[in-house]
């Protein structure tokens, strides 16, 4: 039995762990990361690079030995520069695949497209905040015509022009792409301080080339040293960040809508299981006859109607036609009033039918039929007997909604302007704001998990009959 | 409407969010007797930082509290600026190199715990130096840098050094660009002539700020307020509702006593000379739903709305006023040309549509482009959208010089010029002559989820299906879209420019060459000769010369067609009767102290 | 040489429990069994519910791996044959099933569910051999040919027992596990089945181990018993050596419980 | 004292699958075969709308619904607009039928991402069990942990908007369900006899899986696909409201969205409409469900829990 509760505790953790990388997953690899947004409109590349540094948004997403390396390129006379519009779908196959799990470049791109010239074909890459002690890796892709050749050259500020180590250098032999890539170790004389800016000239000659996907990684020690853990290390401390919408901090805009949230979600909660219990009892009582099937039908009619209309409907006659309730806001118990009514009748119908379906099947029971050839009544049966043991799925069920206290109800709350949680979610959906999502869908599936674990506990204290293998 | 509008401090936000801004006080439920109250709708805040506030919701919070050194006459049209921190206008020398303020004395910061026992200080020159600084320090990440950058003597030196991640900036490293000779001067150095500098310091990010409260409150800055501003914020529950009232320690400002022609008969200068605020509680709900919004007005909780254009039946007769229904309730109708100009962007880097790279590319995708245009039906818009429009005809919006209401577009609607033009740029009826084909377009419309975008964006659809084209919309939502739009994805986007200032020169950068995305020349429009005229205009000061300038440039604009220019707005409102001294104005964040609200 | 030989066998089920769920303990349900089974012999396997007959049949077929121990089947040893090297074998080695309800898939008709083993072990036949094939076997078992497009439901116990039968004989196998298939069936039809299987028997010279839990059914059939308790065989014998002079106490309960009537 | 000639009723009858079983139970319940018969009148009009539709794209023309008459529109309901018209003239009527369409080609496209993803995983983790099975669990315990609104927001917000958003949202998220009931009949299924008899034939894991316990499970599939069906409707119009819905195409959601504005001018019946198109397909939907159970698979009832 302890060992049995230890290891549901234990199972928590997994669950947790999936749930972030799934979130993760989902905003931060697929969905790109926001140092654009934060930098605003006007932003320079080099503020976005500041800031990708400050979030740590240049790591690695999980592993690696790469960071992403912010450069300028200063394209020779008549180059154009072009940036990679998106990243195609192998391309971010391969990044995902690859050691260096970091895609995005500096303003959201994978790299720069370089337009041949006339003759040679020269790019310069500046490399600002060039450190001569770490490694540096360049990558990208030429197309050129045959008998052309690359080289590569590094000049650095500690370095006299003249002496140019010479990274590369390789002929290209046919017209296809062809991936270079370009170590830039330390060399001899690179003692000089770091922060100075390094430039890195790619050279073609022999023909018109088109340079592409031009990306600088910089080596870091530790493989580990990446966004998720960043991130599973933030969430362990509560620590969720700043909202990009309102620059607060999450935690504390969830502190604030959490009891807002309550104020509605709770009093739904509990009329709605005592109202669906209730008359799942009668019909159970009354069963297969109309007034059972009535109810039947009235509560699959209710549940075949979109709870937005419910909502639209109740708050447009009953606020705005007849004014029995205030339209919009959060001030006093006859603000919420409505909005529990529109929660209990739009949700009531699903539940009504789940709890009936529950009582007949242990009417059916066969301890029941016991029951009834040993002559006790109907009523004595139904309470003592059938709502005791059909408590267990109930209780299942009503824990399980947990979770739906504290996300709140999104439109609920978002039409009668509760402050809560849901209309936080939803305001951060419309607005983009992805580390309050992020936030949001971590912290309700948390609760859920917590509920789950709630359940399956009381289950062991509620029922001798479940075994425990 | 709510597609996507830029705007200098780079923002987006929607129509019906705009015709709230400074509307509809009231005497209202709830409040004390003889208090006057103002309810009305406030969006989402980003905090109270100047430095950040970059959306009007942010900016309108933001006037309340802190002030700068000259804000725009509420009544005096053509808009001009008048002193406020300042002790008046500055001295310019003679080469519109150096501006020297004087800067009001005895102007306190409102009391808070930040300051030594409590107590405001005095506001001196380096408040605003200091704040002027928190805008171009990267490490702040201020959407507002763009007002000194590259005009400032040594701001962008200045910027560089903030950049080092490892060190906290250093804010005793002067820039020479601001100087304070003394406690109450202020001079402003310029690399080059900047004639926008004054529009540009009735902004947000130029506004004086305490060192101690930032210091103090840290990270959470943003939600203590320490300004100079006529209100201060009392309570705030983030995501619903906030609340102001006067600041005690207010400095002082009188209502003008000079208006437009027109004013005093209106009875807006009833009130000159009297000292502002009027009004001691100011509430602001943040409502969501337009719906819920809209019946909160006609319950009389909230005190002013914008008209959607499903309700315009309703509520607007035929004639364009108010429905007598409608007046008899105490609402009275807000009719106001906005400065702003909503268009559809062609990326001048498309395959199809954009610039063209040969001789021969170059004057087909023109006329594909003026096809387009062609099509498009504004007179149609401007009657769905229940005359909430202006039909644009070109770049130059109301209200700024260059502009003429007269000038007829020179793509209005014409269907047969339009199939005349599509036939002559290769596609004949929609079809490519080359492979038959109909041709396929995209056009980002933003806005994702908003009824009215998407209906105007298969109002688009229809019109260019009319000569044979298929567009395909795309709707996003609004980080989304402009991400698009930064990475040149787009092969055509609706988008809209609200003007920061009254001045041409704020719109047609939205043209310039090397403005490309990133920048805000989401067209990515190369035209070395448009190019050269703006950097001409760039250093102008105000002059018939530069008008005529500014005219050919939008000429230029209209014949290459880089963007199909769609309309201004014309903002349709309803407002309780019982607010006074109201005067639409198109900066018209500072201006709810200058509203009275009749006891009702 | 016998065709097959059982030696030592050991199947163990791991309890798994702790924090961890790591194994805390394990169920001996066959524990150390040796025997063999002469080609055409029938050997019947009897103990009570939970002794480990039937683990022991599904042993040998290597339908569970087991713990320990060996299995060899015709000279070869198949006791860790992989799933590719059995599959030869399975042709000679078939199982008949206790529940006449379950061991058919309702799903399937008569024909697909004989048709089934063709198609795995006889990959060459084609359709109308595999159906005239089908059509024999139901004959062969006491059913009609038209019934094989039906399915198993329509069928009553007994001639779903002969189904399951005639699945058994498809591959035409040497040895058959008759895994308790009588048990479940009205005493009448039982010996009815009986009857069949040793028809069968005689016909293809095919060798059983024949499993039940009561000696009754077993003495008709088998040539040899084992009697099995607690997952070890207590008593091996003849079939009437063991009625007549059981050794084991064990034995002795079970044949006290055989009802005199029968 | 033989058998062979027993049972000769049933015998004698041509055969009866199941499925024939079922359908006398179903037919049984008379409300359902009425929903039945509505749900038949829906699928009718989607393939009529599906063929509007197509004809329309083939002969590259306007489609007839999308043909817009500025000068009648927000017209009220007449002979010649039973619903009224919308903003750009668009016979209201004519978009609820494409309403139908989209509804359905919503529910099969999504239902052509859950099934197989729900029944393969399902059917691995039950089959397999061991490290298959907790790994499974695990992913699905993952999946459903996500509170599924927000979870299909982020997925279509991330694969982009429209169709192919709430497709590819609800296909990913939805599945669990499926995966759950399909688990715990495997985990039955594999203990029968009849499975442990087709391993001694020699079939493989595959065909044991797919072959021969699959067909028992398929009933599950088709409940699952009649009950999820009325979830992706409402669904569609929540993700509508909060702009990750379909654009470009008439979708209930997107009427509902555009009506509620109007509902303050007394204008009822573009969302009555809406509304009525979507109560009766979803109530139809969730009677044959729950009669179909009944008959199939009565024991399912409690595997269900209400979506909260």
């Amino acid at each position: 039995m302890t060992a049995y509760i230890i290891r549901r505790l234990l199972s928590v953790i997994p669950i947790t762990l999936g749930v972030l990388l799934l979130v993760f997953l989902i905003y931060r690899v697929i969905g790109g990361d926001p140092a654009a947004r934060l930098a605003g409109k006007n932003a320079t590349p080099a503020k976005i690079e500041q800031i990708r540094k400050t979030f740590g948004y240049d790591k690695p997403k999980f592993f690696g030995f790469w960071v992403q390396k912010f450069f300028r390129a200063q394209p020779g006379a008549g180059l154009g520069v072009v940036p990679v519009s998106g990243q195609t779908v192998w391309e971010f196959c391969l990044n995902l695949c690859s050691f260096r799990l970091a895609v995005v470049s500096a303003s959201g791109q994978t790299g720069w497209n370089f337009k041949p010239a006339q003759g040679a074909t020269r790019l310069a890459v500046a490399l600002p905040d060039f450190d001569a002690r770490q490694r540096y890796r360049m990558e990208f892709r030429v197309e050129a015509p045959q008998g052309c050749s690359l080289r590569v050259l590094l000049a650095h500020p500690g370095a006299k022009p003249e002496n140019q180590p010479i990274i590369l250098e390789k002929s290209l032999s046919n017209n296809a792409r062809t991936f270079v890539t370009a170590d830039i170790a330390p060399t001899v004389d690179l003692d000089a301080a770091d922060g100075g800016t390094a430039q890195v000239t790619v050279e073609i000659t022999g023909g018109e080339a088109t340079v592409s996907a031009l990306q600088v990684w910089r080596a870091q020690s530790n493989p580990f040293d990446s966004q998720f853990w960043q991130i599973v290390s933030q969430f362990a401390q509560l620590n969720f960040g700043k909202s990009l919408q309102s620059n607060q901090r999450i935690s504390r805009m969830m502190a604030d809508g959490v009891v807002p949230s309550l104020c509605i979600t709770t009093p739904i909660f509990v009329i709605e299981f005592v109202v669906a219990v209730a008359l799942a009892l009668l019909c159970a009582y009354y069963r297969n006859t109309w007034l059972d099937r009535t109810f039947v039908v009235i509560s699959i009619v209710g549940m075949s109607v979109s709870g937005l209309v419910y909502i639209m409907l109740g708050q447009y006659f009953f606020s705005f036609e007849l004014g029995w309730f205030p339209v919009w806001g959060f001030e006093g118990i006859n603000y919420v009033l409505l909005p529990v009514v529109i929660g209990v009748v739009a949700s009531i119908g699903g539940s009504l039918r789940f709890y009936r379906t529950i009582m007949l099947d242990e009417m059916y029971q066969d301890y029941v039929r016991t029951a009834f050839a040993k002559g006790a009544s109907q009523r004595q049966v139904l309470f003592k007997h059938v709502l005791k043991n059909a408590l267990i799925p109930i209780l299942t069920n009503v824990v399980v909604a947990i979770p739906f206290l504290y996300t709140g109800s999104l439109m609920l709350e978002s039409f009668f302007g509760i402050p809560g949680l849901g209309r936080m979610t939803v305001d951060a959906i419309y607005t983009g704001d992805e580390p309050v999502l992020f936030a949001m869908v971590f912290i309700g599936s948390v609760v859920f998990v917590i509920a789950n674990l709630i359940t399956d506990l009381c289950y062991t204290w509620a029922d001798p009959r479940i075994r425990l293998q | 409407m709510a597609f996507s509008i830029q705007r200098g401090l780079g923002l987006l936000f929607s129509a019906l969010t705009i015709c709230a801004a400074g509307c509809g006080p009231s005497a209202a439920p709830g409040g004390k007797p003889g208090e006057m109250v103002y309810y009305s709708e406030g969006g989402d805040i980003k905090g109270f930082d100047p430095a950040k506030a970059s959306d009007v919701d942010t900016a309108l919070a933001v006037y309340k509290v802190y002030e700068g050194l000259l804000e725009y006459d509420y009544l005096y049209r053509p808009y001009r600026v008048v002193p406020i921190l300042a002790e008046s206008l500055p001295e310019i020398s003679n080469d519109g190199l150096t501006y020297t303020f004087r800067i009001k004395k005895g102007v306190r910061f409102q009391d808070d715990p930040c300051f030594p026992g409590g107590k405001g200080r005095e506001v001196t020159a380096d408040d605003f130096i200091y704040a002027f600084k928190r805008v171009m320090d990267t490490k702040n990440y201020s959407n507002g840098s763009w007002v000194f950058a590259e005009h400032v003597v040594g701001v962008d030196e200045w910027t560089k050094a903030s950049e080092d991640p490892k060190k906290p900036t250093d804010y005793s490293r002067p820039i020479p660009g601001f100087e304070a000779p003394d406690r109450y001067t202020l001079r402003i150095r310029l690399l080059r002539p900047y004639p926008q500098l004054l529009w540009v310091l009735t902004m947000q990010y130029t506004f004086a700020m305490p060192r101690e409260a930032v210091e103090f409150y840290g990270d959470d800055f943003l939600n203590h307020p320490v300004g100079t501003g006529p209100y201060r914020l009392k309570r705030w529950q983030r995501n619903y509702r906030m609340e102001f009232e006067r600041n005690p320690t207010f400095h002082g400002q009188l209502y003008p006593s000079e208006g437009a022609p027109g004013d005093r008969e209106k009875g807006l200068l009833a009130d000159a000379g009297k000292p502002l605020p009027f009004i001691d509680r100011i509430i602001l709900y943040n409502v969501r739903e337009y719906y819920t919004w809209w019946q909160m007005f006609l319950r009389g909780q909230i005190y002013s709305v914008g008209i959607s254009k499903d309700y315009f039946n309703k509520v607007i007769n035929p004639d364009l006023g108010l429905t007598s229904d409608m007046a008899k309730r105490g609402i009275v109708l807000r009719k106001e040309p906005q400065m702003d100009v909503y268009y559809i962007g062609f990326n001048w880097e498309d395959p199809v549509i954009g610039g063209g790279k040969t001789p021969d590319e170059v004057v087909r995708h023109r006329k594909l482009r003026q096809a387009i245009t062609c099509s498009f039906n504004q007179d149609q818009i401007k009657q769905t959208y229940a005359s909430r429009m202006i039909p644009s005809a070109g770049p130059i919006t109301p209200g700024t010089t260059g502009y003429d209401p007269n000038k007829i577009y020179r793509w209005r609607y014409n269907p047969e010029l339009a199939r005349k033009l599509i036939a002559e740029a290769g596609y004949p009826d929609g079809k490519d002559t080359r492979t038959g084909k109909r041709l396929h377009l995209t056009l980002d419309m933003g806005g994702a989820g908003d009824a009215e975008t998407r209906q105007l964006g298969e109002m688009y659809v229809g019109f260019a299906r009319a000569i044979g084209v298929d567009i395909t919309l795309n709707f996003s939502l609004q980080p989304e879209h402009w991400r698009k739009l930064e990475h040149k994805e787009s092969q055509m986007f609706s988008a809209g420019w609200v003007m920061d200032y009254p001045d041409a020169q704020n719109v047609l950068q939205l043209w310039y060459g090397p403005n490309e995305a990133p920048g805000v020349n989401h067209c990515n429009y190369k035209n070395p000769e448009f190019d050269k005229l703006y950097e001409r205009i760039l250093t102008m000061q105000d002059s018939p010369e530069r008008t005529a300038l500014y005219q050919k440039m939008a000429d230029m604009m209209v014949e290459d067609c880089p963007a199909a220019f769609m309309f201004h707005r014309l903002i349709y409102a309803l407002l309780r009767d019982w607010v006074e001294d109201f005067k639409p104005h198109d900066f018209p964040y500072p201006n709810v102290k200058f509203y009275r609200v009749r006891p009702h | 040489m016998a065709l097959l030989e059982v030696k030592n066998l050991k199947v163990y089920f791991p309890i798994m429990g702790g924090v961890i769920r790591h194994k805390v303990g394990e169920v001996k349900a066959v524990d150390d069994v040796s025997f063999t089974i002469e080609a055409g012999e029938t050997v019947g396997l009897v103990g009570e519910s939970g002794s480990g007959k039937t683990t022991v049949g599904r042993a040998v077929l290597r339908l569970l791996e087991p713990t320990a121990g060996e299995i060899r089947f015709d000279g070869c040893d198949i006791t860790n044959a992989s799933h590719h090297e059995l599959r030869p074998l399975r042709k000679q080695m078939q199982m008949v099933f206790q529940d006449p309800f379950g061991s058919l898939n309702p799903r399937m008709t008569i024909a697909s569910i004989v048709g089934e083993a063709l198609k795995i072990h006889f990959v060459q036949m084609d359709r109308n051999a595999r159906r005239d094939r089908i059509a024999e076997l139901l004959r062969r078992v006491g059913l009609k040919p038209e019934h094989m497009n039906r399915y198993p439901h329509e069928f009553s116990g007994g001639q779903r027992q002969r189904i399951g039968i005639a699945r058994a004989l498809a591959v035409e196998p040497k040895f058959i596990v008759c895994d308790e298939p009588v048990s479940a069936l009205d005493v009448s039809v039982q010996a009815a089945i009986i009857n069949l299987m040793q028809d069968l028997q005689e016909q293809y010279r095919l060798t059983y181990l024949f499993i039940a839990h009561d000696l009754a059914v077993v003495e008709h059939i088998s040539d040899r018993v084992l009697v099995m308790t607690q997952g070890k065989i207590v008593e091996a014998a003849s079939a009437e050596d063991i009625y007549s002079r059981p050794q084991h106490a064990y034995t002795q309960k079970l044949i006290a419980a055989v009802p005199k009537a029968f | 004292m033989t058998d062979t000639a027993a049972n000769p009723a049933a015998l004698a009858a041509k055969p009866q699958t199941l499925w024939s079983t079922a359908w006398r139970q179903f037919r049984r319940n008379r409300l359902a075969v009425v929903c039945l018969g509505i749900v038949a009148i829906y699928v009718a009009v989607f393939f009529y709308a599906e063929s509007v539709y197509w004809i329309a794209r083939i002969r590259d023309v306007v489609p007839s619904y999308k043909v817009t008459d500025f000068a009648g529109r927000d017209a009220h309901p007449s002979a010649a607009h039973w619903l009224g018209t919308d903003f750009a003239g668009h016979d209201n009527v004519a978009q609820l039928i494409q309403g139908v369409r989209i509804a359905f080609e919503i529910a099969i496209l999504t239902s052509a991402i859950l099934i197989p993803l729900g029944f393969l995983l399902g059917a691995l983790a039950g089959y397999f069990g061991r490290w298959v099975d907790t790994a499974i669990i695990w992913l699905y315990s993952v999946v459903d942990s996500v509170p599924s609104i927000l979870s299909i927001i982020s997925i279509s917000y991330v694969v982009g908007r429209g169709m192919k958003g709430i497709v590819i949202g609800m296909g990913l998220v939805v599945w669990v369900g499926l995966c759950r009931l399909i688990r715990g009949e495997y985990l039955k299924h594999k203990q029968r006899a009849y499975v442990v008899a087709a391993r001694s034939l020699g079939a493989g894991h595959l065909a044991v899986m797919l072959r021969h316990i699959a067909p028992n499970v398929l009933h599950i599939v088709i409940i699952t696909f009649t009950l999820t069906f009325p979830r992706f409707i409402l669904t569609e119009v929540i993700l509508s409201y909060l702009g990750v819905g379909i654009t470009g195409e008439p979708s209930w959601g997107v009427m509902i969205n555009d009506a509620k504005q109007r509902l303050w001018l007394g204008v009822w019946w573009e969302l009555g409409g809406a509304t009525a198109a979507m109560f009766f397909l979803v109530l139809a939907l969730n009677i044959v469900g729950d009669a179909l159970r009944d008959a199939l698979d009565p024991k399912l009832k409690t595997a269900e829990r209400p979506a909260a």
